[in-house]
């Protein structure tokens, strides 16, 4: 039985790699678009399905293991592939945003449908490899995978500044990614494990840590690699200029998911191999989050007059909830992180998805533009709204368990980066109920009026409607009921951490 | 005083320099591929002084391969020097510099 | 006498070459070229090695000087202007420059040489012959490869364009 | 000297263990041959005779791989077949292969005699061979001034061109100058050694086990330790290390492109098989100052190609000034060497990713070339993925895996390097690898940019006054042979097994 889960598992990795290589083998289009259509739902249903099959008290180890040799065995480099209870939700959210983001992508109409299809199931496989591997060479392999049609992306279907937003995303991204694959090395060299696979690390690593400074310097190149990637403050100026150019589905899949290797790493590999490290680092590491994410890009979003813009700032803004729910150093903390990762994955494609069908009915991104669309569109406004109120972290959304568990387990840390945080949810309230009303409530500009009378803008059709409401039906669900991941993820979570907080409240909250 | 190994070592040396000097600073591609001839003969001095107070013979064999493949290189040299000219009509280095982006 | 002999060939050779160096005319520096192999012609005749002497005034004196004087001739160059220098170039001569004087000197203060036993009478032509012929068989053949790709090369750069193979 | 070391000696001599290297040079001359007894008419078939020739050897060299003269003295000492040797071969016949393959792109291009640049290639490509199965310093120099000789003559083969034969100038200066210092270099070591007795046979400091041997005993001999130095100072000029790589991007640019290719692959990976055995089995004594000394080396040969790269337009300089910088990660690869073993297998696996990148890109720079062929800008890649998606992949693949992004065979040659750097301690060093990387990735992104991006600008703003250039448009073989380097570099960082495997770890 197991056998045949881990068998799934691959076929859902494979699946939208082999049909992106069928494409490029000169698939006519009209072939193209229905199988890349299958090729986005038949993961999604595996996810689903390992999900539902997933042992409940099973989520400290990895399930669904599977073996392949690459031929590089020497290095200890294989193609393991698993899920534990950390890996599981982010398998599910890559799952998802990727049905969202690729159904939204078959009716979008894109100029080289082909090749944008293509693209987007190379970034599709390569985010589920993410999350499903076991081997930290072939984790931070699949991440390059995903990342490289990113930069194609924007750079083909970008918008304004497409050029300078492609090479500078690429430059950051890069680094970033190289900062971290040196860290990774200097684990499996230093580990003396001779081995990538992070199972076999965690053995190793167990009996004896590695020395402090190895440690210290160690989890130094993972942050700040990693942390370029999740765009902490100061290395996040590519994030709101590469999201302002990239076309949405890879806008969705990036910010949704691809972004959320670099906290991934953190917890999956960085906090469990090296407790010291991350002792040495937590409060740098809280204060470059709490400052510079939370309240710097926070007043930097408010300022903003752009949609896209203000929601590629709003993304890195909130990225730093996730970095103080790290450096707490604790297990509620980190839970919270791993919730509200999935969380906002779900809720910044939708908004970015939304966000473009905006544009498509009033061609512009500008805020001062914009207005009286609810009385138009009034399913889009309905779904606009939600996203923000989930993005904002209101109850009923997903968002508020985990900010909730950062905020528990802050206060602990550190009562004043807790009143930070607090201010910073006020902050993205403001400019997100006031982006709420700019476009959707209010007179519009006479220039929008126009062109608004020239094209009567439609409601939100079902091309765009099926996605959205998928991504929203998942934050409404696991707003309701977040045991569903949370109970994995807790088990999952480093042994060294329980020990920080121990005896402390568990992530999951009452009943609702 | 005895004239000995380090009196030849000198002098090699010495060559080997000038050599050196003349291919830096003279413009003229023909004196300073002398130059580097100068500097291929200074190596060959300290081959065969080596070869001598040694007592072996392997190197003044080597001072044969070195005498054969300098005059090839010479040859060579020479005809990319003449044809040069016959495009550019000068042999000075400053008019090697079309090679420029 | 060999000493003085030394002495002799040894200043023919240095004087010479700083005639190469200095100037102006590339006749002259050819002849000081010239001058300067007949020098150490004479050294090797000291180093009782006298078939390389032979030998080096056979190709270099006769071969390659001649040659560079014909081509001297042939391109009809001008004496060098006096260009100033480039200030880069005198840098890197005078660093350069500096950092070959420091190691020739400390060559001659510092180098253990090993000189193993006294220098025997001087090889025969035989004795190169043996050499080159058994162990060192493999070089002469690929020397030989090596002149035929210069001969190759100089023909191939000098040929008249009109002879040139045309397209096919 | 008796008949009995005579007959010894000739007993040595075993002709057959250099059987690859005498069929390359006697297929060399039967070229000759037949242009002499051939009609004119019939020539054009000589450089598929090459070609046929050239695979010839490679299959005989890879069915005869485990040779049984391995690790053997040959020719009284003058050659010695090492595994590393075996892989040389495979690597430089592919490489010489895929070079003949680009001069009949270019060559027909020209009226210029067509057969003496086969030849030549196959008698360089023998002599390199020969330099790194050399384990005598005499045999060393001379396989070396043949490849070097024959550089000079291909590299201003294009006579017609002034630029071409100002690139061959500035080659034969400073590579007669490398010569002469690493010549003086040899001296020294055999004056430091002097004269060894064993066993009644005199043996020289030319022999590289002798040298090691006084190496090993006297590591602080001044005479030694200046000879080292100046060999590898030599040796750093083939490879294009700092400060010896100014020769590189006016070389590249004026040398015609199948010699840049040439120059770029098949030189630089003997210079470095060259280094790696002088290091690892010859200089090895001398660690305390060779480390240091190649460790700056790397250093500043990283920056200083990665830096001059920035900014560059002309994609044959720009080939020639990041081939710079893969020559400064190389020299990690070789500095790591001196205390991880399998240092080696690391540096030859980037080499043969590095091989199969470059002549991907070399063979797109070869059909796009026009009747100049060193004026080639970025600006004539332009609409490339348009007009020719095979070409533009192929260009992808290549400046991709060049730029060590995965899943491309150059992120798995980098990845391998970075791992034996990490064994080795040079943590500096990685650190300014990875920062040229990073650099290295912004100009390589930028040629794959004009290549593609430029070309899908809306059609509002279309008509662009960007000057079209002539493509040749390669023929079913071509597309083959690209095709297939692309996908090596494709199979190569997904599955590097097959490789890994075949290179002796």
């Amino acid at each position: 039985m197991n056998s045949l889960h881990a068998q799934l598992l691959q076929l859902a990795i494979a699946t939208p790699l082999v049909a992106a290589l069928i494409i490029a083998g000169g698939l006519p289009k009209r072939f193209a678009v229905k199988l890349a259509g299958v090729a986005f739902v038949v993961p999604a249903l595996i996810a689903a399905w390992l999900w539902q099959q997933f042992p409940a008290e099973g989520g400290a180890t990895y399930h669904y293991l599977s073996n392949m040799d690459t031929g590089l065995g020497r290095f200890g480099i294989t193609l393991k592939l698993g899920l534990n209870g950390i890996a599981l939700p982010l398998f599910l959210l890559a799952a998802t945003v990727g049905l969202a983001a690729g159904l939204y992508a078959l009716r979008s109409g894109a100029e080289r449908l082909k090749l944008y299809l293509m693209l987007l199931l190379i970034m599709q496989g390569g985010l589920l490899g993410v999350f499903a591997s076991v081997d930290i060479f072939f984790f931070y392999f699949f991440h390059e995978l995903a990342l490289i049609p990113t930069f194609i992306m924007v750079g083909i279907w970008g918008g304004r500044d497409r050029n300078y937003a492609a090479m500078k995303m690429t430059i950051y991204l890069t680094a970033g990614a190289l900062l971290s694959l040196l860290g990774l090395i200097a684990i499996y060299v230093k580990s003396g494990a001779q081995s990538f696979d992070l199972i076999e690390l965690k053995a190793a690593l167990a009996h004896q840590g590695l020395a402090p400074t190895a440690q210290k310097y160690i989890f130094g190149l993972l942050l700040f690699g990693f942390g370029t990637l999740v765009s902490l403050w100061p290395l996040h100026t590519w994030a709101p200029l590469g999201y302002g150019a990239a076309p949405s589905s890879a806008a969705m899949l990036h910010a949704g998911v691809l972004k959320k290797f670099g906290l991934y790493g953190l917890i999956q590999i960085a906090l469990p191999l090296l407790p010291a490290g991350a002792q040495t680092w937590a409060w740098q590491l809280a204060l470059l989050a709490g400052i510079g994410n939370v309240l710097v890009i926070g007043f930097i979003t408010l300022a903003q007059r752009d949609l896209k813009q203000m929601l590629g700032y709003s993304s890195v803004m909130h990225m730093g909830y996730c970095f103080l729910g790290i450096s707490c150093l604790s297990a509620i903390g980190t839970g919270g992180v791993v919730l509200l990762m999935v969380a906002h994955g779900l809720s910044v494609a939708l908004l970015f998805m939304l966000a473009t069908s905006v544009h498509h009915r009033t061609h512009t991104f500008d805020l001062a533009e914009m207005g009286g669309l609810a009385q138009k569109t009034p399913v889009l406004a309905a779904c606009f709204v939600a996203g923000t109120m989930a993005s904002i972290g209101l109850p009923a959304f997903a968002n508020f368990w985990g900010e909730l568990a950062i905020f528990v387990a802050l206060w602990k840390f550190s009562p004043g980066l807790t009143a930070v945080a607090v201010a910073g949810v006020v902050i993205s309230a403001i400019y997100g109920l006031r982006a709420v009303a700019r476009i959707f409530f209010g007179p519009p500009s006479e220039h929008l009026q126009q062109v608004m009378a020239q094209h009567p803008p439609a409601d939100l059709g079902w091309g765009e409607r099926l996605p959205a409401l998928i991504l929203l039906a998942a934050l409404l669900w696991l707003g309701f009921y977040p045991q569903a991941l949370s109970r994995s993820i807790d088990q999952a979570l480093p042994v060294g951490l329980a020990s920080v907080s121990a005896g402390s409240v568990t992530v999951s909250p009452v009943q609702p | 005083m005895i004239v000995d190994l380090p009196h030849y070592l000198l002098l090699s040396a010495v060559l080997f320099v000038l050599g050196f000097f003349g291919v830096l600073l003279r413009k003229n591609t023909l004196v300073i591929y002398m130059c580097l001839e100068l500097m291929l003969i200074a190596a060959t001095i300290a081959l065969a002084a080596f070869s001598h107070f040694n007592d072996t013979l392997d190197g003044n064999v080597f001072v044969f391969f070195i005498l054969t493949i300098a005059a090839a290189e010479v040859a060579v040299g020479l005809a990319i020097i003449v044809a040069l000219f016959r495009k550019r009509g000068t042999v000075q280095v400053e008019a090697l510099n079309h090679l420029r982006h | 006498m060999a000493n003085l002999l030394f002495y002799f060939f040894a200043s023919l050779a240095l004087v010479s070459a700083v005639l190469v160096v200095v100037s102006k005319n590339p006749v002259n520096a050819a002849l000081g070229l010239l001058l300067s192999l007949v020098g150490v012609a004479g050294l090797f005749v000291l180093l009782n090695a006298a078939l390389l002497a032979f030998v080096l005034l056979l190709v270099y004196a006769g071969a390659v000087v001649a040659l560079f004087l014909f081509i001297i001739m042939l391109l009809d160059t001008r004496p060098e202007q006096q260009k100033p220098f480039q200030r880069m170039t005198l840098i890197a001569a005078t660093l350069g420059g500096a950092l070959l004087v420091v190691g020739v000197l400390s060559l001659n203060q510092r180098a253990v040489l090993t000189v193993g036993g006294a220098p025997g009478t001087g090889p025969t032509l035989k004795h190169y012959a043996e050499q080159l012929f058994t162990t060192y068989l493999l070089p002469v053949q690929l020397v030989g490869f090596l002149l035929l790709i210069a001969m190759l090369g100089v023909i191939v750069l000098s040929k008249k364009s009109d002879q040139a193979e045309e397209g096919s | 000297m008796t008949t009995d070391y005579l007959k010894s000696v000739a007993e040595s001599n075993q002709w057959w263990a250099l059987g690859p290297e005498i069929m390359l040079a006697c297929a060399a001359l039967g070229l000759l041959v037949m242009e002499i007894i051939l009609p004119k008419k019939d020539h054009r078939f000589i450089p598929f005779v090459a070609i046929v020739a050239q695979a010839m050897v490679l299959l005989t060299v890879i069915l005869n791989f485990q040779t049984i003269w391995l690790g053997e003295n040959l020719f009284g000492g003058l050659i010695k077949l090492s595994p590393w040797g075996q892989v040389a071969r495979v690597f430089f016949l592919v490489s010489s292969l895929l070079v003949s393959f680009l001069g009949t792109i270019c060559l027909p291009r020209t009226k210029l005699p067509r057969v003496e640049f086969y030849h030549i290639v196959m008698v360089v490509t023998a002599a390199m061979m020969l330099l790194v199965h050399s384990n005598h310093f005499v045999m060393f120099f001379v396989a070396l001034e043949t490849v070097t000789i024959g550089f000079y003559i291909l590299v201003s083969y294009f006579r017609d061109n002034a630029l071409t034969l100002e690139a061959g100038l500035k080659y034969l200066v400073l590579g007669a100058l490398s010569s002469a210092i690493m010549l003086f270099g040899i001296v020294l070591l055999y004056g430091a050694v002097g004269k060894v007795s064993l066993n009644g046979i005199t043996h020289t400091g030319f022999e590289f086990e002798v040298l090691h041997d006084f190496l090993r005993h006297h590591p602080d001999n001044f005479l030694a330790i200046a000879g080292a130095l100046l060999v590898v100072g030599g040796v750093a000029f083939k490879i294009g290390a700092f400060p010896f790589q100014i020769w590189i991007p006016d070389v590249y640019q004026g040398a015609p492109t199948p010699v840049t290719a040439f120059l770029a692959v098949s030189s630089k990976a003997a210079g470095f098989a060259v280094l790696l055995t002088l290091v690892n089995q010859v200089f090895t004594p001398l660690a305390g100052v060779l480390v240091p000394v190649l460790s700056l080396l790397a250093a500043a040969t990283i920056i200083m190609g990665n830096l001059a790269a920035l900014t560059q337009r002309n994609t044959k300089r720009l080939m020639g000034l990041s081939g710079i910088s893969h020559a400064g990660y190389l020299l990690i690869g070789v500095v790591a060497s001196f205390t991880v073993p399998w240092a080696t297998s690391a540096v030859w696996f980037y080499l043969c990713t590095y091989l199969l990148a470059s002549m991907a890109v070399f063979g797109v720079m070869a059909y796009l070339t026009g009747p100049d062929d060193t004026d080639q800008t970025l600006d004539h890649y332009e609409h490339l993925a348009k007009q020719h998606p095979f070409l533009g992949g192929v260009l992808a693949v290549g400046v991709g895996s060049l730029a060590g992004i995965p899943p491309l065979a150059g992120f798995m040659g980098k990845l391998l390097l970075f791992i034996v750097a990490f064994q080795a301690e040079l943590y500096p060093l990685l650190a300014i690898a990875i920062g040229g990387v990073v650099l290295s990735i912004y100009y390589y992104f930028g040629w794959i940019k004009s290549a593609y991006f430029e070309a899908w600008r809306p059609a509002a703003t279309a008509p662009t006054a960007a000057p079209q250039f002539a493509i040749t448009i390669p023929s079913l073989g071509g597309k083959l042979i690209l095709g297939l380097l692309a996908l090596a570099t494709l199979l190569l960082g997904c599955y590097p097994g097959p490789l890994s495997h075949w290179l002796p770890f």
